[in-house]
């Protein structure tokens, strides 16, 4: 185990706070306080932070319409994320954004993205930024399996490729584009194959798993921070629950869902430092309880904060200064 | 006859025309769903269930299911169209339609033109638009002007259950590309809707309502927002026209202009930011060829020049609502 | 102050902000040229020759050749727009758009909004447009509309050398995304423009010449024809008044008006199909707060509703010309 | 050597009307007879007639910017190329598509693309038809190496995969894209391995080289007609000119280009038929003199054909039928 404790309760932390947030969000959903779409991230906690572990607020992410877990693990507050899920006007984003376009420059995430294959083409500017400028520091692009066939993501994979921007694409395939399974919406043997194919490095990682995933990044990073451009991971993951909130998928039996379930991340972890004597289960629950009430008190304010003023907020920060 | 949904409508129109001509085919992101799964392929018939049972119906020969590709999944449409098909393509959301514009625009629209009437593009390209759904930014737009200013194509915007039946089945059966965007907020309308195939011409208004004061001319989802302020006006006397033109492209200009020949004022109610939109376009025509008739300026009631925000509290001042198209018509009636 | 062509002062502007502000970096295709070949780089310059020598004196870090690829040219520019940057991407041909429009329009464009004003994105799109370089209906397009709808962009289209560089100076230093639109047949237009950079405000028209019987109101590459119209009706003592709003996003309303306030009539000249266009949305402007002021139906004097034909007797008719121009301001006069 | 003596006519002749075309549309551009913006095929001549040869009228192909070599080895008449370049009412296109946008249906061409990867989706769509229909025909889908980079070009890719559409890919290789060298612009370690990882078969073939174009093109028929889905080549050329007709090639050194002019395909084929002793000189030269007949009458009469009368040309065919 190379990670310390504290890394490792961090670790624990984050994913535990990505599984009781999205449980969260899809009740509050049903219930009416949240808006609009929400696309939960439950079952790939290991995969966004395993992705994150060690960037800095400096690295940044471009991320997708499953979002709320890549922010989190980016480190970005679950009250802000929560008020502006409830459309409040101290949300993350003033309530204008929502769950699909939820962003926090200041952690380096830049958005959620409701345009599949959105994020890539954006996230290879990020890292040319940082190329530019020398810092060292990367930008990661999170691409769906469904994402990974729209015409965006191959010409950023191009781009970062020719232009030897320090991107990294972590492609998280979690079998299914809302209701396709990658079998079918991919032709290529694989997602990493296909990758491949432009030049770049792409390792298949078990996305279950923090710690193949966390060990994958440590390769990505260290390419992309030595100056030798982009490279990719696919991430194998489950998607426990429909695309969104209230799927009834008749496309997947029961025994496939079922079968998911068994690659929770969160267990998996647990055995894994409990068993190596790292962390005792006491340690592991004590940040349960903890998680629980940030959440929860993440509710309460949320349900209690004011929403936007139209008279005020409806048309400000169209643009810096306009006219 | 039968009282049927929107939703209903729009599905009755893209079976029925299916079993009356092999040549149209679907096209689209999980319009059967899906796919490769470990269970059922067909059961979700497209997000807001516009395509249930087609795939059952007609089988995955006509029923295809694609990658999120959608350049490729319009250009596989255009150029199956030109070539002998007659396809209905599916762009789940407009909003999307920055990713494929240009097999739009620059393809589809302009092949006939550019190949000197040579050729057709028989196709359909069906996309669910507007507000109310607090999609935000990137799945809540309209966007009928981006394709209304296009030559070539065709744009269809149904406002009840009816026209969406006959406007798509003429959509199916005409042999230029055609631009059909439903109505998000309407998809759950119930209206009197024939079972048999029918169609409406494009470029006819529908008078919604007669009226003698004053004119409204709305699109898509407006026309059921102006027919409600017009019944509030009616309560008190002042008769509103409310004039559907149904379809922006053709539009049925001299519909438009007997009616400000006969009123004299004018309002114009269309979902979308206001900036050279189809508010605009009316009101341009009108101060040309209607001139002499206005007694009043044109207003023009839109959304503001702003992207669709998230919160419910927000969006629904965004989006033009009966207080704002009310106001307007109190101003051109002053 | 000296002269220069249109070109030269686009390309001034570039190469002296790019001294002033290191954060300024160009992305696009062949801006450079030559990159991979056995001879040397560096030599094209665009396709229009905007870019010559900015390679040279800059080199491969700050002027970035890229594979064809529009939506990763956008994106990464927004990209590193958002993390610091102030990128000069370049779209080669303004037709282009619609292989990345997403980019622009949902991505770029929205991010400030979307995020609740805790975004900003300094990016500069420059891109060539219009007809009359005989360059068929996928290469003479303006679109122009296309970019002034979109909330959250603003548009520029500079009429003559001189907005070009004080325009161009202001896009490149402003926080937003602009969308700077060169219009190719005034390339070769020399007039005087100062060595030093200066500034054009945004949202300022230019009264390109004074009159008080009729306001044309004209864009880019029309204002020049505009101009020669007014110059002729002067001979004959009818005193025209042109102006060029130069943005059409975001647009000065306020000269418009006051300008029909003083003339009561108006011609809209705009290099563009007629539908959703520039000349309905200053009509449209117009028959609303100008009303009261107008003695004659506006006129707009547009392409017609047709993409660009190749044949040189075509294209001439299609552009708005003089004869086209003169015809309608004699319409408002009448 | 597999083909007839008619057959090797046919061939040489299609790649001679090419070359003569080309010469004479530099001449005339240059003259100032043709308007507009011209990209020759010139050195590529193997190339196009090589992928065409075995289409029928039926079979369709997507072409691009650089597409009168394309039209010619399909069929194409010269004489309404010539008129269509010259902005002739009788030109195929009435005068409207001009060289960009040279189409002709009745050939099974759908038409020249000025927009850069516009042309593969629309391909898989014609081929799409062929599959339902089942009419044993297929689709080519021409691309540039600069195209290469295009994400419609890979989603066509990708989809024509999935739907198993009988589509080739034909990836012509000049060497450059505009004023880049694809050394450059395509970041994988070619564009045949890149597309390979789509899942496609993708042959490197000599483009200069009408009978290894042949070849390979009946590899790719054989499997697009028996069902089993696409297929592609990467036909490796030269480009003997600049990107458009004047382009004065700084990037290009003179030893590059002269080295270039040595894989020209014209006498390449003359040498290997009449060494194979299959057909005369006299044979060969005849062609060249029924050719140069042929483009001269084209010239000719486009010089002297009308123009589009604008009253009644210039708003027509824009839809065949509206309001
Ligand atoms: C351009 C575009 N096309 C389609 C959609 C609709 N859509 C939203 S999510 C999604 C599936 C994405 O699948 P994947 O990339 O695998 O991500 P996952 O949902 O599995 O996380 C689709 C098709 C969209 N938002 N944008
Ligand atoms: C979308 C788009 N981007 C850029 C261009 C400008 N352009 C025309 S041809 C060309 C180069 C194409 O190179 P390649 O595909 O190698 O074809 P070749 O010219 O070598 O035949 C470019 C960049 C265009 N027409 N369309
Ligand atoms: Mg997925
Ligand atoms: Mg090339």
């Amino acid at each position: 185990m190379q990670l310390s404790r504290d890394d490792l309760k961090r670790a624990y932390r984050r994913m535990v706070t990505i599984r009781v947030f999205e449980e969260r969000v899809t009740q509050e959903f049903a219930a009416g306080n949240i808006p609009g779409f929400a696309h939960v991230y439950l079952g790939q906690e290991a995969s966004g932070v395993g992705v994150c572990f060690d960037l800095t607020d400096e690295d940044y992410i471009g991320s997708t319409h499953r979002g709320h877990g890549h922010c989190i693990a980016k480190g970005v507050d679950v009250r802000g994320m929560m008020h502006e899920l409830m459309g409040k006007r101290d949300g993350l984003c003033g309530g204008k954004g929502g769950s699909m376009h939820i962003a926090d420059l200041s952690k380096g995430m830049l958005g959620a993205n409701a345009i599949v294959g959105g994020a890539p083409p954006i996230a290879v500017g990020a890292a040319l930024t940082q190329k530019y400028r020398k810092t060292g520091k990367v930008a990661v692009a999170f691409t769906g399996d469904g994402a990974s066939n729209q015409g965006t993501v191959f010409e950023a994979l191009n781009m970062a490729v020719v232009l030897k921007a320090p991107c990294i694409f972590a492609f998280e395939n979690n079998g299914y584009g809302e209701h396709t399974a990658v079998s079918y919406a991919c032709g290529a043997p694989s997602i990493a194959e296909r990758v491949r194919g432009f030049g770049l490095p792409c390792d298949v990682v078990d996305g279950m798993d923090f710690f193949a995933v966390h060990e994958a990044m440590k390769r990505a990073l260290d390419h992309a921070r030595a100056g030798d451009g982009p490279y990719a991971l696919e991430l194998q993951c489950k998607r426990f629950l429909g695309h969104f909130i209230g799927d009834p998928q008749a496309y997947r039996t029961p025994s496939e869902l079922e079968e998911a379930r068994s690659h929770d991340p969160l267990p998996k972890f647990r055995k894994r430092v409990t068993e190596a004597g790292v962390l005792e289960a006491a340690d592991l629950d004590e940040i349960d309880r903890l998680v629980a009430g940030e959440v929860e008190a993440a509710v309460a304010s949320g349900m209690a904060a004011a929403v936007p003023d139209p008279s005020k907020d409806l048309t400000r920060d169209v643009y810096v200064k306009y006219g | 006859m039968s009282r049927k949904t929107y939703l209903q409508a729009i599905n009755e129109a893209i079976k029925q025309e299916m079993r009356r001509d092999a040549n149209v085919i679907c096209l689209g992101e999980d319009i059967a769903g899906g796919q490769g799964g470990s269970g059922e392929p067909g059961g979700v018939g497209s997000v807001f269930g516009q395509m249930q049972g087609v795939y059952k119906e007609f089988g995955p020969e006509r029923v295809i299911d694609t990658p999120i590709s959608e350049s490729a999944i319009v250009g596989a449409a255009a150029g199956a169209a030109l070539t002998g098909l007659r396809p209905i393509a599916e762009l789940m959301f407009v909003d999307f339609v920055g990713v494929c514009f240009d097999q739009i625009y620059n393809q589809a629209a302009k092949f006939r033109y550019m190949f000197g009437g040579k050729a057709k593009t028989p196709m359909v390209l069906r996309t669910a638009a507007g507000a109310g759904f607090r999609g935000a930014a990137q799945h809540s737009q309209t966007l009928h002007p981006l394709f209304t200013m296009v030559p070539g194509l065709k744009v269809v915007m149904p406002s009840n259950p009816y026209d969406a039946k006959g406007l798509l089945i003429s959509a199916i059966r005409d042999d230029d590309p055609v631009i059909f965007i439903e109505q998000k907020i309407l998809f759950g309308m119930e209206g009197e809707v024939p079972d048999e195939a029918y169609r409406i011409p494009f470029g006819e208004a529908n008078v919604a309502r007669e009226g003698d004061a004053a004119t409204i001319v709305a699109f898509g989802a407006m026309v059921p927002r102006a027919l409600a302020v017009a019944t509030e006006f009616a309560r008190q006397g002042v008769s509103i026209e409310v004039v559907d033109p149904r379809t922006t492209s053709p539009l049925d200009e001299d519909t438009i202009l007997e009616s400000v020949e006969k009123t004299g004022r004018l309002v114009v109610v269309d979902e979308s930011p206001p900036r050279c939109s189809m508010a605009a376009d009316i009101a341009g025509l009108v101060a040309d060829k209607g001139f002499g008739w206005l007694k009043a300026p044109i207003k023009q009631v839109t959304c503001p020049h702003t992207p669709v925000p998230f919160a419910p509290v927000l969006e629904d001042e965004y989006m033009p609502n009966p207080r704002r198209i009310a106001e307007a018509v109190k101003a051109v009636l002053a």
